[in-house]
């Protein structure tokens, strides 16, 4: 089979140029996508590992493992680290860059060295961020409020808010390429109304990067003034509000978790419909409720304040903008489900993440109407209730989009097929590890454990074990994958173009597709998931 | 869109529009008006900036929705990031 | 095993069970839409799972009337969420009236308590069972948070102000006293314990330790040692205000607006003396930012209320909340 | 330029402008516009940031703002708004002669809007000094004591002028920032015009150039009022 694949392999954006510059200097949307996947990837290692080392100093109630102040940089920078470099860019710059110009049939993006400068920037913040924990780390924890940031920290807090500041220029200038292209490169016959969703999803997360990232991006650069300087537009001894600073923070920082979670809902909606064999359930719903998670998402940034000191009315607002935004989730959530109804549905490894992601994103969206409730969130507002449920959205949601993502387009990122076997049992491990993981850590939280605690009392300790018990486990869930991955890479059979019998111009192409995407412009005559149409590999068919 | 060419005329007209207000603006806040003088001050502004992006920026002429779009949503966001922020602070008096 | 693993913490103040209940509420609710959700999917994966009899998925549209059935219910039941969630918020924001007062005061990495009589403790609290008690809080570091998870109350503390919380406790015993607001190095170890006492005991526990003199004695001879008599008498001739019967009462200022002189404003007067001049005064006084710790402050602002006439201590109208921020800070 | 290589394997693309994955002049320059728009979207944000600061504390501090706004030099700052306006006038009409292909004008009101550019930052630069020396540039030696005695009718207090002044410094030295980046720009566009590389058919960065200058401009505008002018009415 190898040796077959070598003497018939066509030319492709793989093969059309080598060596190191040709990947270096590339403006290659694909290749500037595997760029971002492989550094993502580091950073995605760099973070699981401090979240390795807190859940073992968290097995026992005393801090034995590591020192309080290396606890506290741990998760800092596991924070940090992840949300980021990993979270933030993960299916945007990756997925998003490869598929983006395919889907809407262009041959690359509308400023494609732009977006290698979106690399190079990634890159200068992620080496910044690299050089900040090497030398000694930070440890205001990711969210960096002040006064303690500006005033009593004496880590790198300047290092660590610089390199988030050049990175949120590698997500505006990201987010920017997504739009203009969606706007302005798709194919003759590609309407607003026949764009997968995916599409949909990738242009509503980069509303929010235009929108949002310059904001923290200014809150970062004044506290980092603040430092500098000594400003005191935070430092409540000169009259500042400590409190301002969270009223910027989190007009960005929430909204970033819908950069997190919306480009995994676009994911989901590929996969599932392709699995089922059906069109999406309610197009329109699905693509019109991104856009209002993205817009609504803008709305409700104080309830991440309920007990900082705002006013009473000021929350009230705020909790209740917060339900809005519930809804359009929920609404997917039925749709997907809905879309099920009827089909003709494999359990494909993609499959397997998406339903994997529909129940984690459930429980993680359900668990969120705690937390816009006033009167539960002062309970278990800054407990582990709260690390539970954004672990249930951007874990359980945003990595395993991800993941089902990855192996959904990996026959069309590499040309080969991954081991289908090892693909199934690695969602279920991580399936199975990350409830076990962070399950037990609701009940946690609304028992009393503070987030951010280095020692605990002792009648906490049975769930933590649990919980670091699944931690282990996620975290062979995570390696496998990395394994049986590059392994395919050599030894994984051929894909052909259409492995799975999808829909979307990205699977009209050869695998891997050629430098252009295109031989000629497409002409798009078809609606989305148009699987009436699609007939199914005869392999696949065979095979379930 | 950017085929259209506006005539020097209009430029010069909007240039010394422009130079007016901002004398205006300067001179009115010697006078005492209260609370006016903020509201006065900022609408001049407010028109100052709205002919240069009609006129200068050619908004007023390009034919595409999108622009207009885009301009107009930068500063809805604007509003909700200082409207909803001031809900706060505003209200901290009443509870 | 199981009897280790409550699912909630005790329930001691009378707000614990409302927010329980709430809870409660919340929880059977997802777990209802949890399991309706999963069994539709398990049903569906199993139903019409591929194959090989060629039977082709039969595509569907969607459905408006579903969409809007699926929107207009959730906002439905969200709705009924949000009221009974703000119900309780008001309750734990809106102070009763005829509350006991305790100083509290954060900073890293330990709980400074001053009692009106005079007691002080760190990291531990005595107060006695079913009385309402308002903490008057304030940090002198960065932002701490007080959280008893047993009361079901937090509060951030939050420096160069005051915040507020109060609570009534109902079963004495001890509880976890956690800060809740990342604060520094030894953030896990600023835990304390709140000790909740029969009234009859608490009575004794506060004469045991009262060579401190209460707090508003205390603030009286720092009063009288920093000189402030000179300008604040008694009569009308002062070249400040008089303070008697200031706390709790409008005040009117220089530029003709109004306040009330709650715990906040006394506070800004103290370190910041002309933020807000009081109609009719000249800004002249010194400013005491950084020459008073909190705790001092402490003691000046409770001598000042206590110039009130009995009964004193509740300036708490509807319209004053709990946390009781002005727009001005010192 | 990575990009050229790729245009030679593509011969139906006779214009040497038009990049390979465009099918049209016309797309090509839509797109670059959408994209500078966007860009200046996000630019605003950046800019919200400060000024939802700034407006915070204007309310709760509006003694010391006013106060600190009269320190400010009005004339300077009436003079900078008018150099600015002067820029624009000058882009705009650039972008006209980019238009209709007259190159010598071109050059000439690019260099006239550098020329404005730089004695915009001159004179920005002469009130930083004086600032500087009146010490009312935030930290160590920050001393708002001139401020206090000239304006006896109202009370000041200097750590809230100091956050008047944090205000003032990081938001006209993020404007200036901005000037300078515009100045850069245009140089490299000046050159270029000089080239002759820009014409009727292809006038794209002129054009974004200019967006870019216009709204460094109307943040301008704002920074005027918001900043100089709180409170000039006479005092009681």
């Amino acid at each position: 089979m190898a040796t077959a694949a070598v003497t018939t392999e066509r030319e492709n954006y793989l093969n059309a140029e080598y060596g190191i510059k040709s990947w270096l200097l590339t403006t290659d949307h694909k290749r500037i996508a595997l760029l971002y996947l492989i550094s993502i990837t580091f950073f995605f290692f760099v973070g699981g590992f401090f979240a390795l080392l807190i859940r073992l100093e968290l097995l026992t109630p005393a801090g034995d493992l590591v020192l309080a102040d290396t606890y506290n940089k741990l998760f800092t920078m596991h924070g940090q680290v992840m949300v980021f470099f990993f979270l933030i860019p993960s299916i945007p710059a990756t997925l998003g860059n490869f598929l983006v110009p395919m889907m809407v049939g262009a041959k690359d993006l509308a400023f494609p060295r732009i977006n290698l400068l979106s690399w190079y920037l990634y890159i200068a913040g992620g080496l910044l961020m690299l050089l900040c924990i090497l030398t000694g780390g930070v440890d205001t924890g990711w969210t960096f409020y002040t006064p303690f940031s500006t005033g009593f920290s004496n880590t790198n807090v300047t290092e660590a808010g610089l390199a988030i500041f050049i990175n949120g220029f590698s997500s505006i200038l990201t987010g920017l390429n997504f739009v203009v292209t969606i706007h302005r490169m798709r194919a003759p016959g590609m309407t607003w109304s026949r764009m997968p969703l995916f599409l949909w999803s990738t242009y509503a997360t980069s509303i929010i990067f235009l929108l949002g990232t310059p904001v923290i991006a200014i809150t970062l650069l004044l506290v980092v003034m603040e430092r500098a300087f000594g400003l005191g537009i935070f430092d409540p001894t000169r009259g500042g509000d400590p409190v301002l600073f969270q009223h910027l923070f989190w007009f960005y920082s929430h909204p970033a978790v819908y950069i997190m979670i919306l480009p995994a809902m676009g994911v989901v909606s590929e996969i599932i419909p392709c699995f089922s064999r059906k069109r999406v359930f309610g197009y329109k719903a699905v693509a019109m409720s991104s856009i209002a998670i993205a817009v609504f998402g803008f709305l409700v940034w104080a309830h991440h304040m309920f007990v900082a000191g705002i006013s009473l009315y000021a929350a009230l607002v705020f909790s209740i903008l917060s339900y809005l935004v519930a809804l359009p989730s929920a609404v997917k959530v039925f749709n997907w489900t809905a879309t099920m109804y009827k089909g003709s549905i494999s359990f494909s490894t993609p499959m397997l993440y998406a339903l994997g992601f529909i129940g984690l994103f459930t429980i993680g969206g359900l668990t969120g109407l705690f937390l816009a409730c006033l009167g539960i969130d002062v309970h278990v507002h800054d407990t582990y209730f709260v690390i539970a449920h954004f672990h249930y959205i951007m874990v359980g949601g945003a990595l395993m989009g991800y993941l089902g993502g990855l192996h959904f387009w990996w026959p069309k990122i590499t040309g080969r097929m991954y081991p289908e076997a090892w693909g199934r049992l690695s969602a279920m491990i991580v399936f199975i590890g990350f409830n076990l993981t962070f399950f037990p850590q609701f009940i946690l939280g609304y028992l009393g454990m503070p987030r951010r605690y280095w020692q605990y009392p002792p009648e906490f300790q049975v769930l933590n074990v649990f919980s670091t018990a699944g931690a282990s486990i996620l975290a062979v869930g995570y390696l496998l994958p990395m394994v049986y991955l590059l392994w395919s890479l050599r030894y994984g059979k051929l894909a052909g173009d259409n492995p799975w019998g999808a829909s979307g111009l990205e699977w009209t192409t050869q695998s891997p597709p050629t430098t252009f995407n295109f031989d000629e412009t497409p002409e798009v005559t078809w609606e989305a998931y148009d699987y009436e149409h699609i007939p199914l590999p005869m392999e696949v068919t065979l095979e379930r | 869109m950017s085929a259209h060419v506006i005539s020097t005329k209009l430029y010069v007209t909007i240039w010394i529009a422009l130079m007016c207000l901002t004398v205006i603006t300067a001179g009115v806040a010697f006078i005492d008006l209260g609370p006016f003088n903020t509201i006065v001050a900022l609408s001049i502004a407010t028109f100052k900036a709205v002919l240069v992006v009609l006129i200068f920026m050619h908004v007023k002429y390009t034919s595409e929705r999108l622009t207009k779009t885009v301009v107009i949503s930068a500063i809805f966001f604007l509003f909700l990031l200082l409207g909803l922020s001031m809900a706060d602070y505003t209200t901290r008096l009443l509870g | 095993m199981f009897e280790n693993l409550p699912l909630w913490p005790a329930r001691a103040s009378t707000m614990a069970g409302n927010v329980d209940l709430l809870y409660i509420f919340l929880v059977l609710l997802s777990l209802f839409t949890c399991v309706a959700i999963f069994i539709t999917i398990v049903v569906f994966v199993t139903k019409y799972r591929r194959r090989l009899d060629g039977r082709e998925a039969q595509q569907i549209e969607g459905s408006v009337l579903l969409e809007i059935a699926w929107t207009v219910v959730p906002l439905g039941i969200f709705m009924l969420i949000f009221a009974w969630g703000a119900i309780i918020y008001f309750q734990e924001r809106v102070l009763p009236r005829d509350v006991a007062e305790i100083y509290v005061v954060g900073k890293q990495w330990m709980w400074k308590l001053q009692h009106v009589e005079g007691q002080r403790e760190i990291n531990q609290l005595h107060v006695p069972a079913n009385r309402d008690i308002k903490l008057i809080m304030t940090s002198q570091d960065v932002i701490h948070s007080f959280f008893v998870p047993e009361f079901r109350i937090k509060q951030d503390v939050v420096p160069g102000r005051y915040t507020t919380l109060w609570f009534r406790a109902t079963q004495p015993g001890t509880y976890h006293l956690f800060c809740s607001q990342y604060c520094g190095t030894q953030h896990s170890g600023m835990v304390g314990q709140i000790v909740v006492m029969e009234p009859a005991q608490y009575q004794a526990w506060l004469t045991t330790g009262g060579a401190f003199g209460s707090l508003a004695a205390n603030g009286a001879s720092l009063f009288a040692q920093l000189g402030c008599p000179t300008c604040h008498q008694s009569e009308m001739q002062g070249r400040g205000p008089i303070l008697s019967e200031v706390y709790g009462n409008p005040v009117r200022l220089e530029d003709g607006q109004t306040v009330v002189a709650d715990d906040n404003y006394i506070r800004e007067s103290i370190v910041n003396p002309s933020a807000k001049i009081v109609s009719g005064f000249k800004p002249i006084m010194p400013v005491f930012q950084g020459l008073l710790n909190e705790e001092q402050l402490n003691e000046l602002v409770a001598y000042v209320k206590s110039l009130n006439p009995p009964p004193a201590g509740s300036v708490n109208s509807p319209g004053i909340a709990a946390a009781e921020t002005k727009p001005q800070q010192p | 330029m990575s990009d050229s290589p790729l245009l030679v394997e593509h011969p139906e693309h006779d214009n040497p402008a038009l990049l390979h994955h465009f099918a049209t002049p016309e797309q090509q320059r839509n797109t670059a516009s959408l994209g500078m728009w966007l860009f200046l979207a996000t630019e605003v944000m950046f800019f919200g940031g400060m000024f939802c600061a700034y407006l915070v504390y204007r309310y709760w501090y509006y003694n010391e703002f006013a106060a600190g706004s009269r320190s400010l030099d009005i004339w300077l700052g009436t003079i900078n708004t008018v150099v600015l306006i002067c820029s624009s006038l000058t882009v705009a009409l650039g972008v006209k002669a980019a238009q209709l292909g007259k190159r010598k004008q071109l050059v000439g009101l690019l260099l006239a809007t550098l020329v404005f550019g730089v004695a915009f930052l001159g004179i920005k630069g002469i009130e930083w000094y004086q600032k500087y020396e009146e010490h009312h540039i935030p930290g160590h030696s920050f001393d708002v004591s001139d401020i206090i005695q000239n304006y006896p009718q109202i009370h000041i207090d200097p750590s809230h002028s100091q956050i008047y002044f944090s205000l003032y410094f990081a938001m006209t030295g993020l404007h200036a920032l901005h000037m300078i980046v515009g100045i850069g720009i245009f140089a490299f566009l000046t050159y270029y015009s000089w080239k002759g590389k820009y014409g009727p058919e292809y006038y794209t960065p002129i054009e974004n150039g200019g967006l870019y200058w216009h709204f460094v401009d109307i943040i301008w505008i704002y920074l005027f009022p918001l900043l100089y002018l709180i409170d000039r009415k006479p005092l009681r």
